[in-house]
């Protein structure tokens, strides 16, 4: 499947909610930059019991990067895998298709399961990136506590979300269930506002 | 001295001097012929009936601290008779009509007040639900009324029917119910059950149950040995805690569950409204705050105390219900320990102990069924078998599969 | 520089007026080139930005404030701070109205409205003041002695009228405009109160690099500081505090929080304060909150939230004018405010002294002073006299004079004697009562500190230390001591390395007292609890009847439960209780505070959740289409359905419905039912699971089938229902119904992980990956074949009714065929990946053209499945076992299962339960309604005669009336029985006939097609 | 509350949901009898004190786990994976696992 056909387009999860351009605070640089992340590939990777190792082996051949433990997402370029829970990953990469054929590498290591179109993913980055996300997200975010390589399972204004950072700007992205996209983005710009927020639409 | 408005004018008049104890402080006598553990608007109201309709009189109710320190002080007043399940409807139905009567009864104004409890709906298979549930109480001779949108804007015009996330729709009303000044309930009954002679014995914590071959002789307390032909457990959140000083294990888990008083403001609603979409029920007290509630925090707990995200989710339903609560404050939160039972439903029954009687499983409904609980109680104790209107309140019907769960959500306490 | 919210542009500086009458001619922490207006009841005033409301009234000499709740007597201001029990105020207007605030937290801004409440028609005339000479019959409890005759005036008249009566202000009548929102925070060391001590431990925390908040619920940091004249280390206090400020500022770990209230401490650490982001402007700026909820968790805690004076309890003691001596000395010297120009003192510690010392140096003259202690140091008794006052050493104040206002008191001496002197102003000082509310959130009781005759902290919550006078230690020198220690040790205990900083320097001074609980025999009502009219009187009377328990006192009397929450007055009810049970003060008990520490907004609660956002919404992956194709939603849980897509001319929903399903029955409709979870399970194991959780038996399920799926619950009730099917030997999809999908997740989680962990099943959600539409009715397969690639065979032979199949569609996009039918008619479930929903949506809709598709929404296909006798929610409720819902004989036999045993319990398999069956009208022209129930035709409505109910019903739009599902007794056994459907909350009464459940194609043959 | 998920760490109580005690084993099997399964499904020790019991961590991670607190002061003194609890169970004679 990684040359799709033509025939039908996609369409992207935040294309109903999420409009270029600048919201809230108009003076001065945005404090908050959102940038949809259209068209990844994302799977699930569940390991078989007692198959981590060999599946660490597998992946490290596959993407150069090893499992991450409880908590950690690694990247090499736009490529990583991300902790999601007990025994589960998930392996993103920048372009949809990138993880054609994924299930079969890891046949008898891990269940696999395509999850790019059933997550929403969002990027911010900014100065104030922390700030917005603090109205959210119960879980610390401080450079002492949180940082590139972190990855959290929690929620934000009921919604169930995965962040993960990525690098020091800070650059978070922040991943939900496709169908709370919309409110996701309720709470986004309205927590972001006072700080100025620049969505970016590719 | 008889309470009225002679009696208050009097006594105005020579400085409210010659006012005695509403209730004798006693002190325990060596032997009762029923002892009600637990000194709650429950056990309280079992010794009344006890007196009153049996004519035992050599009872003393058995409170670990002063009465009415439980649920029957911590709870949000309201009384209603609106159950949809036929082992629920008599039950609580009798209870309403003790309420109706309750005050003239015991001498003691306990501002029984019926000023409607209306349940919201916000879908059609909610108003089905609760077209079910009032028809059944309406094949049982109880008021109930479905009302629609209109009905509803005409009887609560502030709530949010313009922007709403689950757009109001109707609701079941029922006009007789309402509140109830929650400590007078326990007051009342106590001086009343004092009047017929009651020992009313507080700060004596029960510490074990003495049985003698498979029948209650007494109870161990704090002070000392008292013994009893028959004992009533009547302790709430505390039920399984006394069902294991005689090895029993019950079909219940105590789970707090707060309520919310705002500070006092001139009147802004006159009925009990519960939201469909989320946690939030509300009334206001004649003393002008508004009291209010939500669901339990959802965790086994013996303290007397909730945690701030279950806060939250009462009072999002409530700014999302009644969007013009939001410059209103919250006064004081609180938790009281309810004793949850597996089928959401409560247990009124002897047990496998000769002599020993179980009053519990009141999940946070408890309030509106005090008279009834103790009328059936009493019954129970005196007479030895259930009332007709507590039938259905058994403890063996996990096993037999009578349970009475209204809500369907199976044996899981605190989804009830 | 405190703000954390930008500055409005500045009115223009003005020259001020001649009103202030009270203001000192300097001094203050006010900025006096900035004028603030404001009203009053109406009445224009200026005060100075840096006042609170409280001080600009007496700076305007207005002492007369409010009424009080029952007694609508007249009311002043008592204190400086959130202890404030009298001066409550309405502030705004319209629906920023803000009932019961209170003057002395409310910062003043330009145009800021105050009225006064509960009282009418004025604040000077109150008619119900007539309540007060009405006293002696409203005692403590009256109401539960009366008001009983006869029974059916209470609703109508005597309830309305107190209810009228009581309450203070009122609240807003509209919507809250103004937003919320909540934030979170995470420290090291929280510090709680910016006083002295609160300062000096973030000071000593900050400087070791730990991360440390400090809250303090006033608008400047500083607290007694900016109150008293002190000195440290040669600096003012105000010098000392903004050194100290301004050191924490350049510290990057620290954040200061001011205008902030730590209202709740809650387990393991977790602490809820309020910011009031926006309060101190007119309106909130663009983007600003009102107010931020903060949830802080914290590793340590230092709780420095000072003390709170006490009052004396003597007659007259609520009279306009009377004053905590502290509040007295925060008005001149933070706010540059002599209350009075005759001022009085009455004290039983030396601290009180202080107030002659600063009335003395402002250059005021003080009418006189009453030390209830027998010995007055000679050189306090000369400062005194030297401003003009009258010492009555020994002597205690019994009553006072004025009406609105004080104008003298009337002092018993030390031999008996009485006095009268003239004063417009009491200050009165009878020690200081740590305050102990946050500690006791945890359940704590405080425990009694003999050397400060107050309550302390007693065991304090985990990771909590108190500092200064919260923790009883009332003196500059111990604060600052405590603060710097404690900070630091908390620091150290989250790993800093921090040391406390030298002590510093203070001037002297002396915390003896003598406490005076209540003067006796006081001259009219001495109120212990202001706010609620609770006078020792009311104490005495409850002692008498019986009421002596602390909580028994607080619920009769109403003691400590306005909306101060008893800050003033909690003590002094439990020292006569304890006078009158002849116990001492701890015997008779403490009272728990309950949270939060001072009223917090119920929007602040909420924040981001009310209206539309009250919950999240979820969208269908043919959301884009339906909203331009003028479809109606409708709430599922979350989700927003589509109810059904109306067409031009059509006049109402029926309408529309009736020709979706005459559509699909006749040719074919679309219809999205990707709310339906969706699980994808994996693994060696994974058949056996399912069997376990599974109460149908799965062992024949072969590779590219689907079947239906029976989950129930341990107790024997039906879960949920759905399907399996299986992709691979080892791999397989589940869908869970919309309502129940997360509740059978977790279920299926709990069996996995805890009841069955030896199992290797690997699961995991992909509701959302897939988009899935049902593609129904007899041209559906035309439809599909238009839209799998080539190469894929939909014939009835090669892809039967309950096929399974991976497949690529749209030119090689992957695929789910499932042929499954909820409607009845040969019908297939298409999945595709989400992000093509939206195109497969459209690329259905024209290929169906040609054959007259229609899409339909969730109101057809419910009525389709009613047509089919299927269950759903309404029969599925939790209530219902697989008997009942006829469903019985697909139970499986020879496995274990969730369910299996507690369902076979005698009442679950008594024939007589109700059992689903159809019901039709026997007049075709009748209308059902769920929710009706079954009676015998003829029998009086009753309980004993109730034989079931109406689950669902549905205007059948193939058999041309209304048809229905019900449970009812014996059901299967009645066929052509007829019953009565008796529905009184409506007005309904319709005699229906038993019936299949299936009214449509009830063998079957369509879907098989 | 906060409760320490041994794989995200300490989180809110409001991102978990509860079970209930983690003493009572299901009785699996063919053979289990009726009383045992009653007592298993309904029968409660409802202890004040130290209590295992069951939690979900739903809004996280979605592991169930079992968590050692004092229903009287709610301290939490140990948190543990279920999956890994139960597993233990299984090896040890108690846990009468027989499936027909």
């Amino acid at each position: 499947m990684a040359e799709h056909a033509t025939l039908w387009r996609p369409r992207g999860a935040w294309d109903l909610y999420a409009h270029a351009g600048r919201h809230g605070r108009s003076e001065g640089p945005a404090g908050v930059t959102a940038t949809p992340r259209e068209g990844l590939a994302l799977m699930s990777v569940t390991a078989v019991d007692g198959a981590e190792e060999r599946l660490a082996a597998a992946l490290r051949d596959r993407f150069g990067l090893s499992l991450p433990e409880p908590g950690g997402a690694l990247f090499s370029g736009e490529t990583g895998l991300i902790w999601s829970g007990p025994g589960q990953w998930l392996a993103l990469a920048p372009t949809r298709g990138d993880l054609d054929g994924f299930g079969e590498t890891l046949k008898g290591l891990a269940a696999v399961a395509d999850q790019s179109d059933g997550r929403a993913v969002l990027r911010l980055s900014g100065p104030d990136a922390r700030r917005v996300l603090e109205k959210g997200v119960s879980v610390d975010l401080h450079p002492r506590a949180f940082g590139p390589g972190h990855t959290a399972v929690t929620a934000v204004a009921h919604i169930g979300v995965q962040l993960w950072q990525r690098d020091d700007a800070p650059t978070y992205e922040i991943a939900v269930a496709r169908s709370f996209a919309g409110s996701l983005w309720s709470w986004l710009e309205e927590a972001a506002a006072e700080f100025g927020c620049e969505v970016r639409v590719a | 001295m008889r309470y009225s408005l002679f009696s208050v004018l009097g006594q105005a008049l020579r400085g409210q001097r010659d006012w005695t104890p509403q209730w004798r402080d006693a002190a325990p006598k060596a032997e009762y012929d029923v002892i009600i553990v637990g000194g709650g608007g429950h056990g309280l109201a079992t010794a009344y009936y006890l007196a009153k309709e049996h004519g035992l009189t050599n009872v003393a109710v058995l409170e670990k601290s002063h009465i009415g320190s439980g649920n029957v002080g911590r709870n949000t007043t309201i009384v209603r008779s609106n159950y949809g399940l036929p082992g629920n409807i008599p039950f609580y139905e009798h209870s309403m009509k003790l309420w109706e009567g309750l005050e003239q009864d015991i001498n003691y104004n306990a501002m029984v007040s019926q000023r409607g409890v209306l349940n919201l709906y916000h879908t059609d298979a909610q108003r089905d639900a609760y077209a079910r549930r009032g028809n059944a109480m309406r094949m049982a001779g109880i008021d109930s009324e479905l009302l629609d949108r209109e009905g509803v804007r005409a009887m609560v015009p502030f709530i949010d029917f313009d922007n709403a996330r689950f757009p109001v729709k109707g609701g079941l009303l029922q006009r007789r119910g309402g509140t109830v000044r929650h400590d007078a309930v326990a007051w009342g009954y106590a001086r009343a059950a004092s009047d017929r002679g009651v020992d009313i014995v507080q700060n004596c914590a029960v510490t074990g149950i003495r049985r003698e071959n498979g029948r209650v002789t007494g109870v161990e307390t704090s002070r000392g040995f008292i013994g009893a032909k028959k004992v009533g457990l009547s302790v709430a959140g505390s039920s399984s805690l006394l069902a294991s000083m005689v090895d029993m294990r019950l079909p219940i888990e105590s789970h707090v569950l707060q309520a919310f008083v705002s500070e006092g403001v001139k009147p802004l609603i006159d009925c009990v409204m519960t939201f469909g979409a989320g946690h939030f029920y509300v009334s206001q007290s004649d003393k002008g705050g508004l009291v209010f509630g939500g669901d339990i925090d959802g965790y086994n707990s013996y303290a007397q105390r909730g945690n701030l995200h279950t806060i939250e989710d009462v009072m999002e339903g409530g700014m999302a219900l009644w969007p013009g609560l939001g410059r209103l404050r919250l006064l004081r939160h609180w938790g009281g320990i309810m004793d949850m039972s597996m089928d959401g439903s409560p247990i009124i029954d002897r047990t496998d102990i000769g002599g020993l009687y179980l009053n519990a499983g009141w999940c946070y409904g408890g309030f509106k069924a005090t008279p009834a609980a103790g009328f059936c109680f009493a019954h129970t104790i005196a007479r030895d078998e259930p009332h007709p209107d507590s039938a259905a309140f058994r403890l063996d019907r996990f096993a037999t599969g009578h349970v009475i769960d209204e809500k369907g959500m199976g044996a899981q306490p605190n989804l009830h | 520089m405190l703000d954390r919210t930008p500055e409005f542009p500045l009115p223009p500086v003005r020259e001020v007026g001649l009103s202030q009458k009270f203001r000192t001619s300097s001094g203050g922490l006010i900025d006096r080139r900035r004028a603030r207006d404001f009203t009053f009841d109406g009445r224009t005033l200026t005060g100075y930005h840096g006042d609170t409301l409280a001080s600009a009234l007496l700076a305007n000499g207005v002492r007369l404030v409010g009424r009080s709740f029952k007694y609508h007597r007249p009311r002043g201001i008592l204190s400086a701070g959130s202890e404030e029990p009298n001066a409550l105020v309405e502030l705004r207007s319209g629906a920023r109205r803000e009932p019961n605030t209170r003057a002395t937290m409310a910062e003043l801004y330009e145009g800021l409205e105050a009225t006064s409440q509960n009282r009418w028609p004025s604040l000077a005339v109150d008619a119900l003041s007539v309540n007060a000479l009405l006293s002696p019959v409203f005692a403590a409890g009256f109401y539960y002695k009366t008001f009983m005759w006869p029974a059916a005036l209470w609703e109508k008249l005597y309830e309305p009228m107190i209810r009228r009566a009581a309450g203070l202000g009122r609240a807003a009548d509209a919507p809250d405009p103004d937003t919320y929102e909540h934030a979170h925070a995470h420290c090291d060391v929280l510090v709680i109160g910016g006083g002295p001590a609160g300062l000096s431990a973030a000071l000593s925390a900050g400087r070791s690099g730990a991360r440390v908040i400090l809250v303090d619920e006033d608008f400047c940091l500083g607290g007694r500081l900016l109150a008293e004249r002190r000195e440290i280390d040669g600096l003012s206090g105000p010098e000392w505090v903004a050194q100290a400020v301004a050191e924490l500022e350049s510290l990057p770990e620290v954040r200061l929080l001011p205008r902030t209230t730590l209202f709740g401490v809650y387990d393991h650490g977790a602490y809820g304060a309020v910011e009031r982001v926006s309060d101190h402007v007119a309106v909130p700026a663009p983007h600003a909150p009102r107010q931020r909820l903060w949830r802080i968790v914290a590793k340590r805690a230092v709780l420095a939230a000072g003390a709170i004076e006490r009052p004396h309890v003597f007659g007259g003691n609520d009279r306009p004018g009377v004053m905590l001596a502290g509040a007295v000395r925060t008005y001149l010297n933070r706010y540059g405010v002599l209350p009075g120009a005759a001022p009085a003192l009455f004290t039983s510690s030396d601290d009180g002294w202080r107030t002659v010392a600063d009335i003395a140096a402002a250059g005021g003259r003080v009418a006189a002073v009453v030390d209830s202690r027998p010995d007055v140091p000679v050189p306090l008794r000369r400062m005194a006299e030297a401003a003009g006052a009258q010492v009555v050493a020994g002597g205690q104040v019994i009553g006072t004079r004025g009406h609105l206002a004080l104008s003298g008191i009337d002092v018993r001496d030390s031999y008996g004697g009485t006095l009268h002197i003239a004063c417009d102003t009491l200050a009165m000082a009878n020690g200081w009562n740590p305050v102990v509310h946050l500690d006791s959130h945890l359940s704590r009781r405080p425990v009694w500190d003999e050397a400060i005759h107050g309550f302390v902290p007693g065991q304090l919550p985990t990771g909590m230390v108190a500092a200064g006078a919260a923790s009883g230690r009332l003196t500059l020198a111990d604060a600052l001591e405590s603060g710097s220690r404690l900070g630091a040790e908390a620091a150290e205990a989250c790993g800093f390395d921090a040391k406390a900083a030298g002590t510093p320097r203070t001037d002297p001074e002396s915390t003896a007292h003598t406490p005076l609980w209540r003067v006796a025999k006081p001259k009219g009502k001495a109120f212990v609890d202001f706010q609620n009219d609770v006078a020792a009187s009311d104490v005495e009377l409850a002692h008498r009847e019986g009421f002596r328990a602390v909580e028994l006192l607080k619920r009769y009397t109403t003691l400590g439960m306005a909306t101060d929450q008893g800050k003033t007055s909690n003590l002094a009810g439990l020292s006569i209780m304890a006078e009158l049970t002849g116990q001492p003060i701890p015997a008779v008990g403490t009272t728990v505070f309950r949270p939060p520490f001072t009223p917090v907004a119920i929007g602040a609660f909420a924040g981001h959740h009310r209206g539309k956002e009250f919950r999240a919404t979820r969208h269908v992956p043919s959301h884009a289409w339906c909203l331009e194709n003028n479809a109606q939603f409708l709430e599922t849980g979350l989700w927003l359905r589509p109810a059904y897509f109306p067409r031009a001319g059509e006049t109402d929903w029926l309408q529309t419905v009736v020709r979706e399903v005459e559509t699909v029955r006749s040719k074919v409709g679309l219809c999205d039912v990707s709310t339906f979870g969706k699980i994808d399970i994996q693994g060696r194991d994974a058949l056996a699971f399912i069997e376990r959780v599974c109460a149908n038996p799965f062992g024949t399920l072969k590779v590219g089938r689907s079947r239906y799926a029976l989950l129930l619950r341990e107790d024997g009730f039906v879960l949920d229902d759905g399907t399996v099917s299986r992709l691979a030997d080892n791999h397989f999809v589940m869908t869970a119904s919309t309502a129940n999908a997360a509740r059978v997740m977790q279920h299926l989680e709990f069996c996995r992980q805890w009841l069955w962990p030896e199992l290797d099943v690997q699961m995991v959600s992909v509701s959302e990956q897939w988009a899935q539409y049902a593609v129904a009715g007899p041209r559906s397969r035309d439809v599909l074949t238009r839209i799998v690639d080539p190469g894929f065979d939909l014939s009835n032979e090669a892809f039967p009714f309950l096929g399974a199949a991976e497949i690529t569609v749209g030119g090689g996009i992957p695929a789910r065929l499932f042929r499954i039918s909820f409607s009845g008619e040969l019908a297939y479930e298409i999945a595709v990946p989400a992000a093509y929903g939206d195109a497969a949506w459209r690329a259905i809709m024209a290929a169906g053209l040609p054959y007259g598709i229609c899409p339909y929404g969730a109101e057809a296909l419910s009525v389709m499945r009613i047509e089919k006798g299927h269950a759903a929610g309404a029969e599925i409720n939790g209530q219902t076992t697989a008997r009942d819902l006829a469903l019985g004989g697909m139970l499986a036999k020879k496995k274990d299962y969730v369910g299996r045993l507690m369902k076979e319990r005698p009442a679950l398999i008594d024939p007589d339960r109700p059992i689903l069956v159809g019901f039709r009208p026997v007049d075709p022209s009748q209308r059902l309604r769920a929710g009706a129930h079954f009676l015998a035709v003829g029998a009086e409505p009753s309980l004993a005669a109730d034989e079931g109910y109406m689950t669902s019903v549905a205007f059948s739009p193939s058999l041309g009336h209304w048809v229905g599902l019900g449970l009812i007794r014996r059901g299967a056994e009645r066929h052509g029985e007829r019953v009565r459907a008796y529905d009184p909350v409506r007005g309904g009464d319709v005699e229906v006939e038993i019936c299949n459940a299936a009214f449509v194609d009830p063998a079957g043959e369509r879907m098989h097609g | 509350m906060r409760i320490r998920c041994p794989y995200c760490g300490e989180r809110d109580n409001g991102e978990f949901s509860y079970l209930g005690d983690a003493a009572p084993v299901r009785p699996d099997g063919m053979e289990a009898s009726p009383q045992a399964m009653h007592d298993y499904v309904y029968l409660r020790d409802n202890r004040a004190g130290e209590i295992r019991e069951l939690w979900y961590h739903g809004a996280g991670c979605r592991a169930w786990l079992v968590v050692t607190r004092d229903t009287r002061t709610h301290t939490v003194a140990d948190v543990q994976p279920a999956r890994d609890v139960a597993k233990a169970r299984a090896v040890t004679p108690a846990g009468s696992a027989s499936h027909a």
